[in-house]
């Protein structure tokens, strides 16, 4: 069965999002996720950086197959997507400034987390071609974002509630994002 | 002047007199406008609806209790806030529901929708959906399972689902109705229907839910009286219905005449399932809507816009709840990029700094032009300013 | 470093409570929840992580004054990595079922921010029998926590325990808890319920102290 | 939403209706007798405090100077009563804390007239003379702000100004000093428009007058024509509709020309000045005798006075004897209120005087105010009721739960706290019970404390 | 990992090229081990996974063949002995073939994959060439509702729908009637799908599912069953 772009999209968007569905960034999800200016350039930066290991693992799965070395991919995605990241922080510090300071302090706790991994080994496990992977990476992104700035803006409102001490911190966190799970059970099937 | 006793007078803050309305006044009318609703409800399905309203209540309310004695949750179960989601997480959940799940709901809908964020008005989420879809991803089937309305016998015997043991399973409904000469289709709400069959049911019978055996929900005619009676007394706010249903039908409209055959019309959309009872009692819910009114258009075109989506493109037949969870998520960041203009910095008072320093040329036709010895004109018909500013 | 056995123990134990992993420092959550829908799935996780774990930080630790400081989080990835692909192979050689129903989880073990925080915070440091004990009571820690997550999912959400029924043919299982919001709400509540405990405790220290 | 409030004839957007119960609308304007002793504070107004010229144990006329200041922001003082001064210190002030004041004891023979006076015909007068003249009266704002008139009226060079605003809305529940001086005494009110207008230049006069109080329209119409020196066109009366807070600048001007004062900004900046009319009734008395500002006219009202009346009342009055004499039995008085309801100030003690700012005094019965101590307070439930009557366009809601969390810079900077007038439609309206505004009070003074010590 | 592209500054670049390399060749001897270890073990597990499963839709059979049907109508065979599975033609469609115990053809085992309720649906149908049915079916892979979703395996309303008609038109090109699910208890004829009450979504996707599949493969295989009769 071949899925459309849109299809991989809205799948990755909502329907199976990346954190409230897959349960993959959820550190960076319930970490980050206090403040919504900080949420925003953070789902930008994944998104970024998830674009980025999509179109390295598509490279190194070309690469590996050819030579049927398969056995060294978790490897050779861990690293060549580390690293590329980090060359691109380099080439935006010199080139574009205003985007670094913007993303750049949020490059380095993302550029391997499970978000971005995922994408990577969810694309080869799906044998996604080229448009495929990058639409599925910009979809996860997208899904990441939005759960993060839901969040956040969610958790900055309770800032002002008086919510029992026990239930304060990571727990209530928690309890949100099963909640926030809850609502996107909604777009479960759409798209298909 | 000395000999006088010392008056003991009091010092507080301005303002020295209040408006009369109370967060009580406002849940019991709530409860008051839900009454009919619920009336209807288990004049529909009989006694096995009218335990369900009970317990479900009774749930909320014990719950509630729990907290407030905990102090896990400040205001008090004296608020009627418990009572209004416990009447309305039961006319959301299929009249036969086993009950021990709608206890299950009503625990859930105040524990984990309201106890949790500090109680009344802190909680981000609609409590009784927050119940409702707890239950409907715990017991997916049975929530699914709906019994026609206006069964013979309704007000002896009760739904066998009702009555399923706690922690059990409940017992099909498949046999009960072939016992009563109805078939396994009976029991499919007309959006199910649709979805899964194909068949559209008549408008009327689905504004009135009068007509025939259909499993229905209470009539979202009496739904929208009640809740005319609310946004009347201003206990409820017109807006957010108003862009539910409109953004709603209007998206409806817009399939409809794009695909007529794969899409029904907006009519249908309007009318079936939830969508009014969601818009006028839940969306409404004050704690979990935006303040602003900018954002309560936003908000309720977001909800009408969502429950289309899902109801024609998702998974499930049914999107009222989770639109209007969904949209209470975003209730925060709606409201904050439509705080209201404060006076002095809009549109209006650039016309007035553009005229800074410059005098108003005088206008003949700029004051109401009353004779100085007339009778004072009435009120409502005064001239009493200008329209606009003189132009240069 | 001489270790007395009840400092070794303390050491231990120290992943399992005051430190454990997934319930104090909240740290690999990903594995935590998206594969906890059973309590055989729960030990499969627990157990792969524990290997790739133990055998991570007695290695970094081996070469701890080898590695160059400049390159040590890279070094410490490659090491990681190999272990996840090895315990990988080792799944898919066990059985296929099981791999399935782990999934991309178990090469996901990379990036479980525990693993590479022990080799960076304490192996590297540490010779080779403290970074042994400690690496087995934070995997001992972040097992236990995955069990408790799999059981309560699994005996709510399916009634069975270890796939053996427990309630009987008409028992209605809560769908909820094998569904991701299952999964964060159960945790919520393991944490809810630990915060509660501690709360008390430290009124009644607090009740004892004043009454003192 | 703005343009609808425009098609619905409405003055301004939100604010409230509070039940009105002006129980004195058609009672006439009465006298009440001397005190025994009164008491002048020195800092009556807002600017810079005047400084006593007389010496303890003075004899002082009814109208003579007791207290000037060279400073520009500043009036002078005229003694309200024939009499010696007894006393010049700390006396208990309307605040609360006590604050350097005159104390007089009446004569208890005197006539009381006024013998300090010295006409002048000011029909020729220019405008730094009729400033000068206004200057020397002593006159603040009578409306409630106190800003000394003379400066109010004195133009800024780079400025215009065409229109004069006179505001006769008397907004606040109980009020009625202003309503009847504009029936009462609209004749002196046009002669106090007609200085006002010559000192700033202004072409024409508006008096807006809330569409409860019809017939001070007719009144005024009626003195326009009467006085028959005021060309057609120049002097209107328009009625409003009734509504909380429409005698503020603000508001007023938003309902009589449909333009919002930018915000920061003074009327001045559209070409507006706002007057009172109370303070230009009493101009167009004081200035043509040349007398100094010795009474008003105070309200005294409230469900816990038995004779309720508008009363010409000597400054410096002591609160007791008014009340004595309105019929304010102590043992029913639970709170006494000098101004209106929405806005006005809890009196803290008997002793405090009646000053020129004070346009009312309401006696709150202990009963009226048991309802209100038995309501509970809950958190906000963000019924979104207080956002749709802020006349100022704030979100009290936001603000409020951010003034719980102590968030005060984050109200100030991103929450507009500094536009709050303090009018009070939030609390007004908050089924909740929560005390917005004095909220906001508090956050306003901490903020302000806190950009001094910077 | 912020520090792995940073120059180094204080270990001299050869000590670290050749520490770097121990520890790669150390990580690379490992997993090679463990890949060449594991290698037979793995490849055994899937052939039996896959024989498991074919084995199950088509009970008879003992045996079984990898084909690929390309669609200008040749079957080649796929695995050992045939095309190497990165050989096989475009848009060829893979199906199995199972042969009993004296090494007749007993049935014919494809894949088919449709959207479910929360992904995708991939089962395993089986084909009856004698009598032109789809026989039965078996899951491969879904992430459907435990408890839902899952019942297509058991529920017996369900299964008793099989075997279902696959009949090709008379010219052979496409299915006489397509393969559709209707609702519980509707069930008329014999291309239809009695749904499961509760889980219709996911009883329509086994529908599609085995519909999509055998409209590709049918026509292609049907008129060369013969190729397929006896055990290669
Ligand atoms: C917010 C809300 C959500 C609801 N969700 C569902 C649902 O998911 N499925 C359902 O069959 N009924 C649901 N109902 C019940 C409806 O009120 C209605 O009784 C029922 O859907 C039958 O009416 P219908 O087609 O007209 O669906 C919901 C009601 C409300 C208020
Ligand atoms: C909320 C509010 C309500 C006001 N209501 C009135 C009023 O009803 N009448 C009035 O004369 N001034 C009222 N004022 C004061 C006016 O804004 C303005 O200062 C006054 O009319 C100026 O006149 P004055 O200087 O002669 O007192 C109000 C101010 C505020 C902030
Ligand atoms: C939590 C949850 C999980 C569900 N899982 C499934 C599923 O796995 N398969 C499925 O077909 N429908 C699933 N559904 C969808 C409903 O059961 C849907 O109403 C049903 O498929 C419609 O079938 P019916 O026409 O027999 O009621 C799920 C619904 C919910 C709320
Ligand atoms: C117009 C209106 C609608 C309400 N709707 C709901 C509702 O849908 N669900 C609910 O739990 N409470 C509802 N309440 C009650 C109350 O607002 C709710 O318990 C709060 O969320 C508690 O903070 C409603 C109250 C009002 C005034
Ligand atoms: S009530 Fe207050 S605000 Fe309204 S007019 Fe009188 S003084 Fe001005
Ligand atoms: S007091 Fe301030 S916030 Fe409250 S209504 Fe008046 S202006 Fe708005
Ligand atoms: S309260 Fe604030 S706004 Fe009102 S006067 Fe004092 S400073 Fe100005
Ligand atoms: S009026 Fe009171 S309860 Fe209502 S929103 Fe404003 S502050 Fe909250
Ligand atoms: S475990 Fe850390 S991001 Fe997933």
């Amino acid at each position: 069965m071949h899925e459309s772009a849109a299809q991989i999209f809205i799948n990755a968007f909502l329907a199976n999002n990346f954190v409230l569905a897959m349960f993959l960034g959820l550190c960076p999800f319930i970490g980050v996720s206090g403040k919504l200016e900080t949420a925003v350039p953070m789902g930008a930066a994944s998104t970024f950086v998830m674009l980025v290991a999509s179109l390295c693992a598509f490279g190194i799965n070309i690469l590996l197959d050819h030579l049927g070395l398969e056995f060294l991919r978790l490897i050779a995605y861990i690293v060549i997507i580390a690293s590329t990241v980090q060359l691109v922080e380099m080439v935006l510090k010199k080139y574009s400034p205003g985007l670094f300071r913007a993303l750049g302090i949020y490059l380095p706790l993302i550029t391997t987390n499970c978000a971005v991994l995922g994408v990577a080994l969810f694309q080869t496990a799906r044998e996604y071609d080229f448009v495929q992977s990058i639409t599925f990476a910009v979809g996860a992104g997208a899904g990441f974002t939005l759960a993060l700035v839901l969040m956040a803006s969610v958790r900055e409102r309770l800032q002002l509630s008086d919510v029992p001490a026990v239930a304060q911190g990571t727990a209530l966190s928690l309890m949100l994002a099963g909640i926030l799970s809850l609502a996107f059970m909604g777009f479960a099937g759409l798209g298909g | 002047m000395g000999g006088r006793p010392i008056m003991s007078i009091e010092i507080r803050s301005a303002p020295h007199i209040k408006g009369t309305r109370t967060v009580e006044q406002i849940m019991r009318h709530v409860v008051w406008s839900l009454l009919p609703v619920c009336a209807f409800f288990v004049f529909q399905y009989g006694l096995s609806a009218l335990l369900s309203l009970l317990v479900v209540t009774v749930s909320c309310l014990l719950t509630e209790r729990f907290f407030v004695r905990q102090g896990g949750q400040s205001g008090d179960i004296g608020d009627f806030s418990a009572i209004i989601t416990g009447l309305l997480l039961a006319l959301s959940l299929p009249p036969g529901f086993p009950l021990w799940m709608g206890a299950v709901a009503g625990i859930v809908a105040i524990a984990l929708g309201k106890a949790l964020f500090g109680g009344i008005g802190f909680n981000v989420f609609n409590p009784a959906l927050i119940g409702r879809a707890f239950v409907q991803a715990a017991f997916p089937q049975a929530i699914a399972t709906y019994t026609p309305s206006f069964m013979p016998g309704r007000f002896y015997e009760f739904i066998p689902s009702s009555m399923t043991l706690p922690l059990m399973q409940p017992v099909s409904v498949v046999e009960w109705l072939k016992d009563r000469q109805f078939d396994a289709l009976a029991g499919a709400t007309p959006l199910a229907k649709w979805k899964f069959e194909g068949v559209l049911a008549n408008a009327d019978d689905l504004l009135t839910s009068l007509s025939g055996h259909m499993a229905v929900g209470p009539s979202p005619i009496l739904i929208l009286l009640c809740g005319a009676y609310l946004a009347f007394r201003r206990f409820l706010d017109w807006r957010i219905p108003a862009a539910i249903l409109g953004s709603a039908g209007l998206t409806a409209w817009m399939l409809f005449a794009l695909n007529d055959v794969r899409f029904p019309n907006p009519f249908f959309m309007l009318f079936s399932g939830g969508l009014i009872l969601g818009a006028v009692y839940m969306a409404t819910d004050m704690a979990t809507s935006p303040v602003t009114p900018k954002g309560m258009w936003v908000y309720g075109a977001l909800i009408g816009l969502l429950t289309v989506i899902i109801r024609y493109y998702s998974g499930l037949p049914e999107g009222v709840m989770y639109a209007i969870l969904l949209a209470n998520a975003a209730t925060p960041l709606i409201e904050k990029i439509t705080q209201p203009t404060p006076f002095g910095k809009g549109v209006l008072s650039n016309i007035g700094r553009q005229k800074k320093g410059a005098s108003y040329p005088l206008h003949s036709g700029y004051i109401s032009r009353e004779d100085a010895s007339a009778e004072t004109p009435k009120k409502r018909f005064l001239p009493n300013k200008p329209k606009h500013p003189p132009k240069e | 470093m001489t270790l007395t056995s009840v400092t070794r123990w303390d050491e231990f134990m120290e992943g399992i409570w005051r430190q454990n992993p997934l319930f104090v420092m909240v740290l690999g959550l990903c594995p935590a929840l998206a594969v906890t829908v059973s309590a055989v799935n729960a030990l499969s996780m627990g157990l792969a992580t524990t290997f790739v774990l133990t055998c991570s930080c007695v290695l970094v630790s081996l070469l701890r004054k080898l590695i160059p400081k400049e390159v040590r989080i890279a070094t410490y990835i490659v090491i990681i990595a190999t272990f996840v692909t090895v315990v990988d192979y080792l799944i898919q050689a066990v059985s296929l079922a099981l791999y399935d129903a782990l999934g991309a989880f178990i090469q996901l073990i990379v990036v479980n921010c525990i693993i590479l925080g022990r080799a960076e915070a304490h192996a590297s440091k540490n010779p080779l029998l403290p970074t042994l004990i400690n690496a087995l009571g934070m995997s001992a820690g972040f097992t236990i926590g995955l069990f408790a997550l799999g059981s309560v999912r699994e005996i709510l959400g399916a009634g069975t325990f270890f796939g053996i029924p427990l309630f009987g043919p008409d028992f209605q299982p809560w769908v909820v808890m094998v569904l991701p919001p299952g999964g964060f709400f159960v945790l919520g509540a393991w944490l809810l319920i630990f915060a509660a405990i501690a709360r008390r405790k430290q009124r009644k220290l607090a009740e004892a102290t004043q009454n003192a | 939403m703005k343009l609808l409030s425009y098609f619905r004839g409405e003055a301004f957007q939100r604010g409230v209706h509070p039940p009105s119960c002006k129980l004195t609308a058609s009672t006439r304007i009465r006298r009440l007798p001397f005190a025994p002793k009164v008491t002048v504070p020195l800092s009556q107004h807002i600017g810079k405090t005047p400084r006593p010229i007389v010496r303890v144990g003075q004899e002082v006329l009814r109208g003579e100077p007791i207290a000037r200041s060279d400073e520009w922001l500043s009036v002078p003082h005229h003694a309200p009563v024939t009499g010696v001064v007894e006393f010049i210190g700390l006396r208990p002030g309307v605040r609360g804390p006590w604050v350097e004041s005159i104390v007089i004891r009446a004569h208890p023979g005197a006539s009381q007239e006024d013998l300090w006076g010295r006409p002048r015909d000011l029909d020729a007068a220019t405008r730094g003379d009729i400033l000068q003249a206004i200057w020397d009266t002593g006159m603040v704002g009578l409306g409630g702000a106190a800003f000394p008139t003379h400066a109010k009226l004195t133009v800024p060079k780079q400025a215009k100004v065409h229109t004069l605003v006179v505001n006769g809305c008397e907004c606040e529940p109980y009020l009625t000093c202003d309503h009847r001086v504009m029936v009462e005494q609209a004749d002196d009110l046009i002669t106090g428009i007609r200085y006002a207008m010559r000192a700033t230049g202004a072409v024409r006069s508006i008096v807006g007058i809330e569409d409860n109080k019809p017939d001070a329209a007719v009144a005024i119409r009626a003195a326009i024509s009467r006085c028959g020196k005021v060309p057609e066109g120049e002097i209107y009366a328009e009625l409003v509709p009734t509504k909380y807070p429409q005698g503020s600048e603000k508001m007023l001007v938003m309902a009589l020309f449909g333009v919002e004062i930018p915000a920061g900004d003074l009327p001045v900046s559209l070409g507006m000045v706002v007057n009172n009319v109370g303070t230009l009734a009493a101009l167009g008395k004081l200035l043509p005798a040349g007398r100094g500002l010795t009474e008003r006219v105070v309200t005294v009202t409230g469900p816990g006075v038995a004779k309720p009346g508008d009363y010409i009342v000597p400054l410096g009055t002591p609160l007791r004897f008014v009340l004595d004499y309105a019929g304010a039995p102590g043992a029913v008085a639970r709170q006494i209120i000098l101004g209106g309801p929405m806005m006005g100030q809890a009196a803290a003690s008997l002793d405090v005087p009646i000053t020129k700012g004070m346009s009312g005094v309401l006696v709150m019965r202990g009963d009226e105010l048991a309802w209100r101590e038995n309501q509970k307070t809950y958190p906000c439930i963000k019924c979104a009721e207080c956002v749709e009557s802020c006349p100022m366009g704030l979100n009290p809601s936001q603000l409020g739960m951010l003034a719980a969390k102590r968030e005060y810079d984050l109200m100030g900077s991103d929450y507009h706290l500094g536009e709050c007038f303090e009018c009070g439609c939030c609390s007004y309206v908050c089924p909740s019970n929560i005390p917005l505004v004095q909220q906001f009070r508090i956050a306003k003074q901490i903020l302000r404390e806190k950009a001094l010590s910077k | 990992m912020t520090s792995a592209a940073i120059p180094p500054q204080t270990t001299s670049a050869v000590a670290m090229i050749r520490t770097l390399g121990l520890i790669a060749a150390l990580c690379g001897l490992i997993i090679v081990s463990a890949y060449q270890g594991t290698y037979d073990a793995v490849q055994e597990n899937k052939r039996i996974a896959v024989e498991r499963a074919v084995f199950k839709v088509i009970p008879t059979a003992k045996s079984i063949v990898e084909y690929a049907a390309a669609p200008i109508g040749t079957i080649v065979k796929v695995g050992a002995g045939g095309t190497a599975p990165n050989a096989v033609p475009e848009g060829a469609v893979k199906f199995y073939a199972g042969y009993d115990a004296s090494g007749k053809l007993s049935g014919i085992a494809a894949e088919g994959v449709a959207k479910g309720y929360s992904d995708n649906v991939r089962i395993l149908y089986a084909y009856d060439p004698a009598t032109a049915m789809i026989s039965g079916f078996g899951v491969v892979a879904m992430r459907e509702t435990p408890g839902i979703g899952d019942k297509i395996l058991v529920d017996k309303g369900f299964l008793a729908s099989f075997p279902l008609q696959a009949s090709l038109s008379a010219d052979g090109a496409i299915l006489s009637r397509e393969i559709v699910t209707v609702k519980h208890g509707s069930k008329a004829n014999p291309w239809e799908i009695d749904a499961i009450t509760g889980a219709t979504i996911t009883s329509r996707a086994v529908g599609r599912a085995i519909n999509d599949s055998a409209k590709r493969l049918l026509p292609r295989i049907v008129p060369r069953i013969s190729e397929l009769k006896e055990q290669p």
